[in-house]
């Protein structure tokens, strides 16, 4: 069962394509009681910065139909007490930790990147170029090719590690920042991180989130997440993380038929810690009940119009 | 140690316009649980509404292994989960959070709960009363008479006074003015509280003027309930220097001279 | 009570602040029956071409998580039978009637707009520059301000009617393409069309709807909406009609106090074919509740800071 | 003229494997149904899931104003309506769309239900057989004999076969087969027929080849049902001159002729 489950992206050997989507599930360790974090085919921890950061004012979070609204504000006790606290503790699961790492100029990315290098324990860095929260000098790095190309070539430059962009929906066309972030040696691509959105509070006249607004994310973003996935795998040729709204087993099909060669459970651990291991065993479930030997059989199957027959 | 868990629903009853008493079979919790703790419960199954709703655990009963939630109809969360049904199953993460403390050598404790702020302290005054030696008050505000009667603290040793804002029973006006008027009759050496925020707020002043130690519960929105997606901050510490610490994982319960309003 | 609910969009004088969304009551008449059409602030109708247009291959609708992904591909049957046909038995109601246009060239909208002028029966006409389902050379007239400016101006130029540009959210920055719409001409903004999306089915490995990808409405794109809503106030000074998953009075009420003067109720009718009126009454009964005597007052309101207090 | 209803649930059964009958209280409905009409049903009341789903009407009293749906659990509004309990409420939109219509001269009916395409029939030959003069074959087909015994035309003047895939009961094939089987014996001159795309589809091939009209009832997904979206498109004309129809308000019963599979 775990042979055809497994998957391999940007060189990290995975058991199975799910990992957990960054910010969703802290440090892991919170996780560890509900989910066996060493049955996961990646561990990606919540984004670091250089600085420990205090994150937004309360508050954070605010339900939206089948959706969920945070402003969370990158909140992390910074790079050096991950270096120090977290990441020794993480060595003792038998799963790759991938990094999740944000700055607020190219060079802070740069630093982070240096910083981590060589460091024990990191399966791979994601670069996180989309987070919404963070205003850098007013837009995002995600949401322009050349900046995006920036931060992941500088990124590059600065590590061994195998790099992972991850992309924002924020965009016009999503297709060509991956298509910068592909030029500038990006070895994946994760998408998607949240929409922007915002919710008001009717009673007190205010925007809900302390933040006023925030990213949206859950299983009512999940067209908007597949149609990205789709579209980027027609467009570059990296392997793919697909993430926003799954839940289960066959909300995963769907991002790996559309081209994702792994995925990312996000929300659905907020509401169920053991979604991810869930998902897991449902794929391996599909595979055993529809006869396929190597879940790789299926990535971008939607695309082939390969299986099933129209009826 | 906490749990996922479906529980099945033993009773289910109105106790007062919008309000449910919810008592759920699981012995898993009721084993474990200390008052101030909550559970994080699935309204209904669909991604609408996705998120859990914290709710304080009122009551429990080790031996049958029960656990009682009492509850206000407030959105749809909760107009969801009161269409449940004696016998069908509620999906619940807990027992979550680090409850009340009193100090052992407190005696004179006060306990003061606003609206439903009195669910969790049901549960806190059983379990001090154990300590027969102790003297408890419970001031239990609300808007008017019908929002009261559904806490039974009868059989409880404890002196239960009521504020009503609009005078229909008890003291009239806000439980912490009923508290100001009680204090220094009563004095107490400790006060342990829940309830909305506007209230705590006075309260603590009030407590600060009289140099009384404490701790309040807090509510804010969450999402994972445990400790990790850092959504549910409130502020720690002193005016001048504070941090955010999460009121599922750090709380709900926190010292009462700690907690910095926004 | 309807004098308190009354407000005036680009000089259309409406009872009340809610309007149907293009392309989910059809011309109007299929809701007659449900829905007293002269109660509504204005009856927005299905987008409407030169030439008549079959439409796309079904599956044209796919269910979401709170929301419906649809891929009509703006099936409508011509200006000439509108003109013919359906202007004149909407003459009937006691309604202002906005017509939606599209087309796949600049010349097309202004085009229509020469067509539609001096028509009776026409309160204003709403450009639709923002419908994914059209591919006018590849990309949206609405993702690009340059080419939604063209398009504005161009019906300007060919009418005498009251112009509404209707934006799409699928764009990097939508205050952009506000900005070039007003200054093009346009004399109040809809905001927002759908988010591109789309759905795969997993037993037949193939993207669910006909058309691949379609546009995603209902509850679920809601805090998105109410993001554009909220930016675009601070960005431009026109009236804004706002829309996008508005179910109840209290979705719509975020659109105003985010900043929209009128609202739009769309997929909801989809669900509940007396949405619309329902939407009204309850907008309504908040005002009396409230004591506020006009509808105008909540405006924006939650950029002021105005009304209830944070507690 | 077709209503938005909260109609009460008078009962609500399974009547095999996955298959319930739902009985509506609606005299509203029950007075103006015809055969071939759906109800466009929400299946819970929150935004997920958000639409309707169309049922056909599976029989109606009139006197008593009950109107009756068969249906298979298949998805998750499906699992949620079948959650439903009797004296609960339903929100149904209906009756719509155009049903059956066998015209007056046809005097040897055939009617073929593949699976649960078989709810409308039974509608309908409640109506045909008013008529003592006209004769009636029903072809019901299954994929085994535990998904046919729910529907019981014992009462009813017609000639019922039936046809089931694993041969457990009567024909073992298609109903389509069973249909070829039966067709020179039975001379039929109409066709109603009901179920999946494959069997209508292979079913209108053998009329074309016999020369027989009849009326096919189709599905397609749906927004509104009420004939303004435009998302519930067939192909009606002929294969070289079709233009899109929609299935909720110019169907969802189309000449057999006519229906251009796509
Ligand atoms: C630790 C804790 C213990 C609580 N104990 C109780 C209790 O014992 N009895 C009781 O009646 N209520 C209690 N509450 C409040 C209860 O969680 C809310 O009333 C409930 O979540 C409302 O859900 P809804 O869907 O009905 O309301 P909606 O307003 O529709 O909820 C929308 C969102 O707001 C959140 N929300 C709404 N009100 C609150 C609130 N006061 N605090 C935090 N989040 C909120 C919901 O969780 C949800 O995410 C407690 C809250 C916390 C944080
Ligand atoms: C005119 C008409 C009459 C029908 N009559 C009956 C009946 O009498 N008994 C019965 O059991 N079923 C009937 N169906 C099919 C029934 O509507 C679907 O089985 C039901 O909608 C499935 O909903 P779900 O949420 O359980 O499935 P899901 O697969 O979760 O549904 C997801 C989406 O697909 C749509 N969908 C799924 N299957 C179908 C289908 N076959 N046709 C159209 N849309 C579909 C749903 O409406 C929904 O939008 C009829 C369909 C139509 C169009
Ligand atoms: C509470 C919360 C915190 C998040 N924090 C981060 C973060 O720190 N870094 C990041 O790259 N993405 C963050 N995300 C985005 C998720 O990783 C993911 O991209 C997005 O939520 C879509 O997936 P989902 O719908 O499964 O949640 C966060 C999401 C949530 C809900
Ligand atoms: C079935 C359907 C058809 C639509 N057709 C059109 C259209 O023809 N023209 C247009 O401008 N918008 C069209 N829209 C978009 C709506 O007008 C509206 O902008 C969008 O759905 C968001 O609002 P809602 O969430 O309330 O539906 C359509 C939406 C739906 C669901
Ligand atoms: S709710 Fe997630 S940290 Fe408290
Ligand atoms: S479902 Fe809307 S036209 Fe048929």
């Amino acid at each position: 069962m775990s042979a055809a489950t497994a998957v391999e992206i940007a060189g990290i050997k995975m058991k199975n394509p799910v990992m957990t989507a960054s910010g969703t599930v802290g440090f892991g360790e919170e996780y560890a009681r509900y989910l066996d974090l060493s049955s996961l085919g990646a561990l990606v921890i919540k984004t670091i910065t250089l600085k420990p950061r205090a994150g937004n004012p309360p508050p954070r979070i605010a339900e939206t139909p089948a959706g969920v609204l945070n402003a969370v504000g990158l909140q992390n006790p910074g790079v050096e007490a991950l270096v120090r606290e977290v990441l020794p503790r993480l060595a003792c699961y038998d799963v790759p930790v991938v990094v999740s790492i944000a700055g607020e100029t190219v060079d802070e990315y740069a630093r982070l990147a240096a910083r981590l290098d060589g460091v024990p324990g990191i399966a791979a860095l994601e670069v996180n170029i989309s987070c919404p929260n963070v205003k850098a000098g007013g837009i995002a790095f995600g949401t322009q090719p050349d900046m995006a190309a920036e931060v992941v070539q500088d990124v590059k430059r600065n590590t061994g590690l195998p790099v992972i962009a991850k992309l924002s929906p924020n965009v016009t066309d999503i297709r060509a920042i991956a298509r910068a972030a592909a030029g500038a040696g990006a070895d994946a691509l994760s998408l998607i991180n949240t929409l922007t959105g915002m919710a008001i509070d009717v009673d007190r006249r205010r925007p809900l989130l302390g933040n006023i607004s925030g990213g949206l994310s859950g299983p009512a973003i999940r067209p908007v997440a597949v149609r990205a996935v789709w579209q980027v795998y027609q467009a570059v040729n990296l392997p793919l993380v697909g993430m926003g709204g799954i839940m289960t087993a066959r909300d995963a099909l769907e991002f790996i038929l559309a081209g994702a060669r792994a995925v990312a459970v996000g929300t659905a651990n907020l509401v169920n810690p053991g979604a991810a291991g869930e998902v897991i065993a449902g794929l391996a479930r599909y595979l055993e009940e529809q006869g396929i030997a190597d879940i790789n059989e299926l990535v971008g199957a939607a695309h082939r119009g390969g299986g099933g027959s129209r009826c | 140690m906490s749990l996922v868990l479906d529980c099945r629903i033993v009773s289910h009853h109105k106790v007062a316009l919008d309000c449910r008493r919810l008592v759920l079979a699981t012995p898993e919790v009721a084993a474990v649980a200390r008052p101030g703790q909550f559970l994080h419960v699935r309204c209904n199954g669909t991604a609408d509404p996705l998120l859990r709703r914290p709710f304080s655990i009122h009551d429990v009963d080790r031996e049958r292994g029960l656990v009682t939630l009492l509850y206000r109809v407030v959105g749809r969360g909760t107009a969801l989960l009161a269409t449940r049904r004696k016998r069908q199953k509620v999906n619940v993460l807990g027992p979550l959070g680090r409850g009340f403390q009193v100090p052992l050598e407190c005696r004179r404790v006060v306990l003061v709960g606003g609206g439903m702020g009195i669910a969790p302290l049901f549960f806190l005054v059983r379990e001090l009363a154990v300590d027969l030696t102790r003297a408890i008050w419970v001031l239990h505000g609300a808007r008017t008479a019908g929002e009261l009667n559904f806490v039974n603290f009868g059989a409880l040793p404890v002196h239960l006074r009521v504020a009503t804002d609009d005078g229909s029973l008890g003291f009239r006006g806000s439980v912490v003015g009923l508290f100001k008027e009680l204090a220094p009759e009563v004095q107490p050496d400790w006060v342990s509280a829940a309830g909305p925020t506007g209230m705590l707020r006075a309260l603590g002043q009030e407590m600060r003027r009289l140099g009384l130690p404490g701790e309040f519960s807090l509510e804010e929105r969450m999402g994972c309930g445990i400790g990790a997606c850092v959504c549910c901050s409130c502020r720690i510490g002193s005016p001048e220097n504070w941090n955010y610490q999460r009121v599922c994982a750090d709380g709900p319960v926190f010292p009462a001279g700690e907690v910095v309003w926004e």
